[in-house]
């Protein structure tokens, strides 16, 4: 049986533990079991008949983020396989906390510079790409130690672009 | 009519043109950046040509590359789309000295209601409605007597203005003189130039818009509004024909007075004139968008005209068949515009590859689209990756049914705003219609409550293609490093 | 309103009936065969439920699995689309005895109209026309005076004729006596019965159809007609509205018999009254389909009103709002019905798994399909997979759009139709709207001519993805059974 | 280079040998080189540059048998890697040919018998699938010397139907 920890957005984890046995999968969530018809038409997409509602799904995965795709909602949340334990970096609740691009971009406008103190969600930098400008977020309320962008600025997607602690 | 036309342009609206070259019988061209060469609209085409990389200044924005493939290839004509090098004057120039014919109003008329304040002017000699305003006002008496004139609230505002600064809100004779001095100081501190006007504040208006076509003998016609009033940061968002708050009589003077102003410009093709309208239903000009708009699938569907093949057509000399009296509404049609971002992240872009895409189908549905399974959409141009466009007897209808064809859209691999649109279509003073351009960023501001309902089912789903990859993983992946790279790939 | 509509069918048909229902804001129940477990129709559906193996028979015509779903969901109203229960009388009456709506006419109208015979006497008591004939004749004299009554050319046929056996095609009173005799002797030898009757003999009559939908006060209303013409073994494959020969006048007055007919029958809901119409434009009453049509899309979307909402409304008792002058055809419709079979294989089924599937989009098109990307195409049911209706401001325009929207799918894993409309589309007589129940056998008969072009790049394309194929199978297959299973799984 | 036989529905054949770099195929096609731009999409899905022309393709395989979906028409072929030869079967114009059912179905009528002369593309029997029925013609002239299924009788996709030789 395969154990997984799911987080949702809400900042709740469930636990999950799957069995399969051709079309026919055995489920335990949060100890509840379940019994489901299950088919996977390919790589993203499967049927799944959930007690009298088929439903299609639709999941696209991103390292352990999964966003889900189920009558016509999406769903987001990050998957841990217990076999493989949880990476150190996920659990940095406290120390130093690294931001990186979501995408390539342009740096339009520095908000913070190293040394100030920020609020939870608040704007640190103004990241363009498609024509939108966004600002990207302090993850926690802490201390800029670094910035390692400047104005003006392309980087590419994963480019570290601040750090705080 | 022309043997072979150029579209310059990309994504969505360059499918559009292409879709209607191929019905007319006409050889389409597409051109392309680097990142673009296998994008729809390449693979729509019945040729296609590289004009640069990927961003649009060394691309899309290249009148001489256009027009180097559009001689190479002898396309006849050239279609601008929208954005890129639709509403630059010089470009309709540069394709004449070329002898390529520009599928758009002429340079000329371009130019005129292309600049805001000779647009202004133009609307005024034709009696077409514009915001009351004031010229400068120099003394608090003056203002007083002008601010009557116009009729409470007014903005006060300094000519130099921006920003937000030099900007009140004035809403009586007693307040104008409370703040006409503090006002005063603030532009003189803020602008070289001090001087300050009076406009008429329209609260909460809508953004309604009428279509345009005129043919080179200028024969103009006037279809149905279109209201666009959900604008995020000035970027339509949803749009709607008919306006819920437009009779045939409004629909008529509006039509009339967009007709006017195309006529008085020398308007050629098609082209839109952009009105607020205020609680009163008085509509006051805005802008003339010297273009086909994003939004004209609306139109054609709510009237049942090809607007992109009378483009085609006019261009090509042909004049107008239609009678203005042809040109009715029939039902209610709406557009929600699926852009590639991030709804739960401040609409945060969110380019990538199309892993899985099933669009909407059935009765009343038509999906403009520029992406398909497997195509990038590159973090270089705009998000809008397609269309929904929804057919209904009533608006109510055309409502419920765009709800039912967002469900059925299926994407993966890159974030959309259908979520949003699933919880847009369904807030209150959307279903009754009562809109404003100030009320999707209200909508924002309030909490986006998600209800928890489905999440078992989702992570459900999700453990179970989770276990589905491992049991291959566990298969066919002998080495640590295969169980690596496939995660990479994931 | 209803709050749960079960839908007693599968395929297109009904995902049709299950969008209307989400649209509607009414819960849509879904039953399945065992094949049909993870089929469209059922993911469409907000609950679904067995009733039995692939066999229509052990299933979709099973009476009793479905009522007995009905009631354990506890549906209110069954929609049974067209095909296996649609028409069988039986079926509204365990309905009304299980105390269920059926969305469709009652027992009784369905009986009267379903059979031939009392349907054509119907259709004489309100004086809508059908195709003259004589009563048994007995001796040549009276056998000419008929003739000449009815005119030449007539049908000399057997009563109980069938199998083209004793029927004989007389163009002239001097082939009358010619043919007389010998046909009464063969008619003899052939059957019991050695009755012959006269019947006018329609050459490439048109079949032309008129919807009606009539609601439980009685009020009838009739829609524009339908041209089914095209039709291959009795079998509709192309319809249109409207049709290319009927007129404002010819239209009100099929429409007026065909409402004359469903209101003298006592009918209720959706139905079809089908006619032959000759090359002087007489129209002859054939047959009434008591059910939604396969082509109902058709009147949808040039009328620009929904049948599917309009069947549940009246079924729960709704009255019919339009007004019959409100209902009126703007532009042109062409349906093409995409089946699973290969036209190069005298249209064999081509059952199987859809790998890859992508559905012509933008202005003007609709798709009503009962597939999706991985679904499967089970061998039991019929083999339409999906149809393909599009919108023309002119027929020449809608004709070169079903081009172009054929031109955009791309199915793979099975065989269908496409490439027959693609020919189809092209053909003169299709051009010219020149169209008649023979026609199609007629270019069935004449040798499909492929033009050689294209092969080159099919050939590279296909020994392109090959030699992908293969690259992966050397990297990741060990050993010779790897290869093998390779090769079964391709 | 992978040298490949293409067997067209018109009786023609030519060769084509593929050698692919990244995303550029050179190619001989009856010994005429060409050189394209190719990416694949997906299992079933590539795009093409055809000197101008960039098309997107759909190529569905079965064994031998491939069906290319290119600018909306439909190809058929046949492709044989020179690497395995040709299958003897497939060679056979000669000797006994079976014909197998393409699909289930129903035999609904026999039109022929054992020891009967057919002609080449004269029907055989009746097969029901789909609500349709289908004549299942010989492949070639000669004499029925087999037919291994009965009337009414429902057979898988393989069965064999009849021999003719």
């Amino acid at each position: 049986m395969l154990k997984l920890e799911a987080h949702l957005p809400d900042g709740k984890s469930h636990t999950v533990e799957v069995q399969v046995q051709d079309e026919k999968a055995e489920i335990l969530l949060d100890g509840r079991p379940l019994s489901v018809w299950f088919r996977k038409l390919n790589e993203s997409r499967c049927v799944i008949d959930l007690q009298g509602q088929m439903v299609d799904v639709v999941v696209h995965r991103s390292g352990r983020r999964h966003t889900v795709i189920l009558g016509g909602r999406t769903y987001r949340m990050e998957l841990f396989d217990q076999r493989f334990g949880r990476a150190a970096e996920e659990d940095a609740g406290e120390g130093i906390q690294s931001v990186r691009a979501e995408m390539p971009g342009r740096v339009v406008r520095l908000l913070k510079g190293v040394g100030e103190q920020v609020r939870k969600n608040e704007g640190i930098l103004v990241l363009e790409a498609m024509k939108m400008q966004n600002e990207v977020r302090s993850p926690r309320a802490g201390l800029i130690s670094q910035v390692a962008v400047q104005e003006g600025e392309s980087v590419p997607a994963g480019q570290l672009l601040f750090e705080v602690r | 009519m022309f043997k072979k036309i150029l579209v310059a342009n990309r994504g969505e609206i360059a499918v559009r043109v292409l879709r209607a070259c191929r019905e007319a019988g006409i050889s389409g061209v597409a051109v392309y950046s680097d990142v673009d060469r296998a994008a729809l609209h390449v693979l729509k085409a019945d040729e296609a040509y590289p004009i640069g990389p990927a961003p649009a200044l060394e691309s899309y924005l290249r009148m001489d590359h256009i027009l180097e493939v559009a001689k190479r290839c002898r396309a006849e004509a050239i279609h601008p789309g929208y954005g890129f090098l639709a509403e630059n004057p010089e470009f309709p120039e540069a394709c004449e000295k070329a002898g390529i014919v520009f599928i758009g109003p002429g340079a000329q008329a371009m130019r005129l209601l292309g600049n805001k304040i000779s647009a202004l002017r133009t609307a005024r000699e034709v009696k077409v409605p514009s915001v009351p305003s004031s010229g400068a006002v120099e003394d608090l008496a003056t203002a007083r007597k002008l601010a009557k004139e116009i009729g409470y609230p007014v903005m006060l505002k300094a000519s130099a203005g921006g920003g937000g600064k030099g900007l009140r809100l004035v809403q009586s004779e007693k307040e104008l003189e409370q703040l006409w001095q503090i006002t005063r100081d603030e532009v003189a501190a803020s602008f070289k130039d001090p001087t300050v006007f009076l406009e008429k504040y329209l609260p909460a208006p809508r953004h309604i818009e009428i279509q345009v076509m005129a043919d080179q003998d200028g024969k103009v016609i006037y279809f149905p509004e279109r209201e666009c009033s959900l604008q995020r940061r000035h970027q339509k968002i949803l749009e709607e024909s008919p306006s819920p708050i437009v009779d045939p009589s409004l629909r008529r003077r509006m039509g009339e007075a967009a007709a006017r102003l195309a006529k008085k410009a020398g308007y050629q093709n098609a082209g839109t004139v952009e009105f607020l309208v205020d609680r009163d239903r008085n509509f006051y000009f805005l802008e003339m968008n010297t273009r086909l708009q994003v939004e004209h699938p609306v139109t054609e569907m709510v009237t049942g005209v090809d607007l992109l093949h009378w483009q085609i057509r006019i261009a090509a000399g042909e004049k107008i068949s239609l009678r203005q009296d042809e040109i009715q509404p029939r039902g209610h049609v709406l557009e929600c515009r699926i852009n590639a971002e991030d709804p739960e992240n401040q609409f945060a872009p969110s380019p990538g590859r199309i892993q899985c895409l099933e669009e909407p189908g059935g009765p009343g549905v038509r999906c403009d689209s520029g992406v398909y399974a497997g195509s990038e959409v590159p973090i270089h141009y705009d998000p809008l990756i397609s269309k929904l466009v929804v057919y209904g007897a009533t608006r109510e209808e055309a409502l419920a049914r765009s709800l039912r064809a967002l469900s059925e859209y299926r994407i993966a691999g890159i974030r959309t705003s259908i979520p949003f649109f699933q919880t847009l279509l369904t807030h209150p003073r959307v279903l009754a219609g009562d809109l404003s351009t100030e009320l999707l960023s209200e909508i924002l501001q309030q909490p986006q409550t998600q209800d928890g309902e489905g999440w078992q089912e989702a992570v459900i789903a999700a453990a179970l293609m989770y276990q589905q990859s491992q049991r291959r993983r566990i298969e066919s992946a002998p080495s640590r490093w295969r169980t690596s790279a496939w995660d990479e790939r994931c």
